[in-house]
């Protein structure tokens, strides 16, 4: 399939072909983060921007969808991981999490494919991808709050926890580059975004592919925890962005009623899982839950399966539905 | 030791161990307490009771900062009682032994 | 005013608002430092192309008016700070060295808004900005001497401190690096610079965006110690910055007799104030003053007035001045 | 120390420096010997029988890291029993000494 | 010369001027290694993107150059080593491996200028760079053994190390780096690779100059060890380079008949010594020998001498050689 | 401590910290006074007689480094007597204190 050779998917493989051949490749830790901050504020300004030509008041049911996928997709996969897989209640609350909420870089990868392929989209989306961290973060707290009460266990002081929890979803780093981003991209001149163009959107695709290299080397790594992980947790992890997904298309194509490339990218945020907001959070909000579940899940399962047979799947599919039409 | 007494002084090595945002409290502790002197490593990691804290991990980035300081045992005694109920909170540990201050000309201890 | 929504003061404000509803948003200590190096040596190349076109023996008014501003500048900020705010001597003089000297990201700022306004401006400035920090190291040491004597206190053996600060003056890394990438951009042949502009002048604008968003968070951080600082220093951190502006609007629209781009260019030069290669020099000259004084002024105050209010107003009355002609 | 034995108590201190590539099994030797409680800190340099390790070398880069962990006396050695004959094998060395733990709510040792 | 003049040359003498005047400009470690990562993947994608035109099968006879260089350069620097200079046995075996192989920053700035007077050059040399790490490393292995069997020494237990070094030398990050993305520019379409171009082509240039300060500054904090090596050492990192020239000059012309573009590469290749892959290697597999050695002559001797003063000569002599026809 | 006498050998553990500038000549000096060992942390922080120095500020920084050696007794006498006259120079301070030496095939002290 031609769309795998989108450089951005190629260079995942690359990182994670290193990985898994135990090369000694290694990108320093700082040069990720000062690539997410690039990528992050870039993607901000790009939408921003397209919101020029877009009524924002036409935003509504995309902020609607988010809300939805925010809250629902994690009480599914509460569901099906203490129904189907008898986790225990805590760890399936930190995973579910993880699920309402969405991985910029599969976003980015999506945006990359539908790009090479000169196919347009909606300028919602970006928005959807802002806000989606935020209820999925607060979905998780009431999941484990719920969690402990049928356990029965002692609700071990979390009154200021929370507090501190909620003002982090909407203060986090992130969410807030992204954010103030659109706001900047909306409100700038032409002639002045003309000037910061060739820095975030010129170069944008090449340092993302050093991105996904480096997204590669670490989904690699987690390839190695699948054991201590166990077989339902990863099927869990290639399940549940499809069941996602289903969803993300379905309301992409009925109720927004997006383009093809608007409808792909609605999936995506639907089918992908987060790896900067939300493990952190839950790691202060359910100390008990192991990390490595929820960890190698986005990372090491979900994330990979996203960008090399989810991204060019869905968007066969959205083209197929659109054909329907 | 054979060195003569007006090289070194008894003193107290405390070595404390916090999350590394809690730093900027501990150290401010450690000013009220009146300690003149001490030393901090950030971007350290570690095990303890609240698992394991990798400051390179690449989702979930926990870091630790490691303070060392050296002063008399009366200081350090009013170091550890005031340090002892928020030593938790703050996360970590902290240690105490017996060292020699070696005699400078500035003595910030 | 319209000249604030120029991209690079929005992303000011985004990491100061970032930093005051305390938000997680952290950019890598490296980061920072790389940008600074990329910046210094872009703004050098295209201040060394500039000279191809203008004769470098008219820089010698220029060159005239950096030393004056050098000099001058810390002398009437000393005389205000003991005369008027009663401040101990020794922090006076290193609080006053710092306004001799100018602030890099303020006056990319500047360019950035001529630029975004297609206004042009001369050579000559990028000249004043390598040389100012000098000037106004070595006053910072005479002022201090000086306190010192009038202290009655012993001067302890700063022979060796003295020589390795005018050293210092010179090998400074910044300053070096901003000398001789205008020279490198003065020889090398058009050609060779159309293969490197597209890294330091096409990318330029967005990357001092960047630039602009840390520095506002490193400004916000600082806000917090106004009040270890008190009223009347933070009021000296913006009348300071008006005087130098006067001085600065005279000099080059009376003295000088450059366009209303030089004129804002040489007024944002004298009524900024370095946080570069000043402190540092001050704090081994003078460890007797406290940093906390001179940071926050520097940081938190004169910056963000500059970069805010500053900038637009000096060209406003730039224009007004070229308007009576 | 005129402190209360309800504050302190009697422990040792493991001080282990390797080659920061045998960081991980280190600490996975530490585990499976029972630890419950460790700090370590990367991008160490030092000298020692494989002359320098410079940490920021431009062509050369060797990082060793620093291990730091209190224990009770057995469990001290038992971890210097597993680790001597694999000390060399990762480089580094081990420093054992006296200190005291300050009583804290959880115990990680 | 004019092609001094090449902006990349002038920074590299801008890093080493501020070494030598003791400035305290300092590049953030970090810095250079996400420079470095970016470098050769660029190089590779470009690489990969000549293929496109050029039949991979006539790759071969560059590749057996390489091989050539790899293993023959190394055998005339042990023997020049040992019979010339006196040099120990297992010194000369770590400073003759790293004469096999190649500067990546060398063949870079040959590149530029190269592109800089609009000469065209080859596909196939920058597989040889990507090969010729490898023979090298093996090759110092061999000198290596034969080393300790002359002088009779235990054999310490280096079956383990053997296998460890020869997968190191084909898993290394740099060489897996400049391979993959040969690959990826080889394959991906040209509207994709349109896409990354400015990242990854646009800026090269300018980011080549960035690394090249960084190396000056290196280059000239060894010069200061130049007594610790000797004069015969410095010596001979100026005259291998020129040894290794001649043959790269005659191999380029004669065997694989290059255009002159193609033969300075080549000449680069085989005159150029490692200082990425090479130095760890020999460091494990010949720890008595002395480190200071090694990095001196290749950052400190050969590297500058070819930057300054080989580039340009063999750029000349390849020219002569081609007018001779 | 239980062990047997031929796992441990008793040693002195210096610690110092220095400005970071000033590591090269600490080290240098250490080296000519015959130690075969040390490990060195940068990027450090601390307070002391000169006020703060924080190595993450933003125009200001200042960094320590720590540097901890084990040696015997003597060896770490002509330490100190070689380091005092120029510790506050170099910024810092010097403890001394008592550890063992965990006995391994190499010995780097
Ligand atoms: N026994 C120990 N020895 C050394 N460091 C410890 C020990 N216990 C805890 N720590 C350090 O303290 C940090 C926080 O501990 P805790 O709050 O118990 O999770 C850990 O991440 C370690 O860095
Ligand atoms: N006597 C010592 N004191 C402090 N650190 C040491 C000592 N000996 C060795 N080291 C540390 O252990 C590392 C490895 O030592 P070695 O394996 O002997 O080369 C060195 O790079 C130092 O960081
Ligand atoms: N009492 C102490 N305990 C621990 N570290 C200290 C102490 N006094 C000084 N230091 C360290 O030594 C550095 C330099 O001290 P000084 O030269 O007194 O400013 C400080 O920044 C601290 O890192
Ligand atoms: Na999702
Ligand atoms: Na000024
Ligand atoms: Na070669």
């Amino acid at each position: 399939m031609s769309s795998l050779l989108v450089p951005a998917i190629l260079f995942f493989a690359l990182g994670m072909f290193a990985c898994l051949i135990k090369s000694d490749l290694k990108f320093p830790p700082d040069m990720h983060k000062m690539i997410v901050i690039y990528l992050l504020i870039g993607i901000g300004l790009h939408g921003g921007r397209a919101f020029i030509n877009s009524p924002i008041g036409d935003a509504m049911p995309a902020v609607l969808a988010a809300f939805g996928f925010g809250i629902g997709l994690p009480i599914i996969a509460y569901i099906i991981l203490r129904g189907v897989g008898k986790i225990d209640p805590l760890n399936s609350a930190a995973i579910a999490a993880h699920y309402g909420s969405v991985s910029a870089g599969t976003y980015m990868t999506a945006v990359a494919m539908l790009n090479s392929m000169n196919v347009t989209y909606e300028a919602y989306p970006v928005i959807m991808l802002a806000i989606m961290e935020s209820p999925a973060i607060m979905i998780g707290l009431v999941l484990a709050g719920y969690s402990r009460k049928i356990m029965g266990g002692a609700q071990k002081g979390e009154k200021g926890m929370y507090s501190h929890l909620i003002r982090e979803a909407f203060t986090n780093g992130s969410i807030l580059l992204l954010f103030l981003s659109m706001g900047i991209g909306y409100v700038v001149s032409e002639p002045s975004y003309k000037k910061i163009e060739p820095f975030f959107e010129g170069i944008f695709m090449g340092a993302l592919c050093i991105f996904l290299c480096d997204m590669g080397m670490e989904a690699g790594k987690r390839i190695s925890e699948f054991k201590t992980v166990g077989v339902f947790l990863v099927l869990f992890g290639i399940v549940m962005p499809i069941i996602g997904a289903t969803f993300g298309m379905l309301v992409g194509h009925y109720y927004l009623q997006y383009s093809v490339g608007g409808v792909t990218l609605v999936t995506v945020l639907a089918a992908s899982c987060s790896y900067i907001a939300v493990p952190p959070a839950m790691r202060l909000a359910i100390p008990e839950a192991n990390p490595s579940f929820y960890l190698t899940l986005s990372l090491g399962v979900t994330f990979p399966f996203n960008i090399v047979i989810g991204v060019p799947t869905y968007y066969a599919i959205a083209q197929h539905l659109a054909g329907q039409g | 030791m054979i060195m003569r007494p007006d090289t070194l002084i008894r003193m107290k090595r405390i070595e404390i161990v916090v999350d590394e945002e809690a730093l900027g409290d501990l150290l401010g502790l450690c000013r009220t307490a009146g300690v003149r002197g001490y030393t901090f490593i950030k971007h350290a990691g570690g095990l303890g009771s609240r698992g394991e804290r990798l400051p390179d991990d690449y989702a979930l980035e926990e870091k630790n900062a490691v303070v060392i300081l050296a002063c008399e045992e009366q200081q350090a005694e009013r170091i550890v009682t005031a340090l002892r109920p928020r030593l938790k909170e703050w996360g970590g540990m902290c240690l105490v032994s017996d060292c020699d201050w070696v005699i400078g000309p500035a003595a910030s201890y």
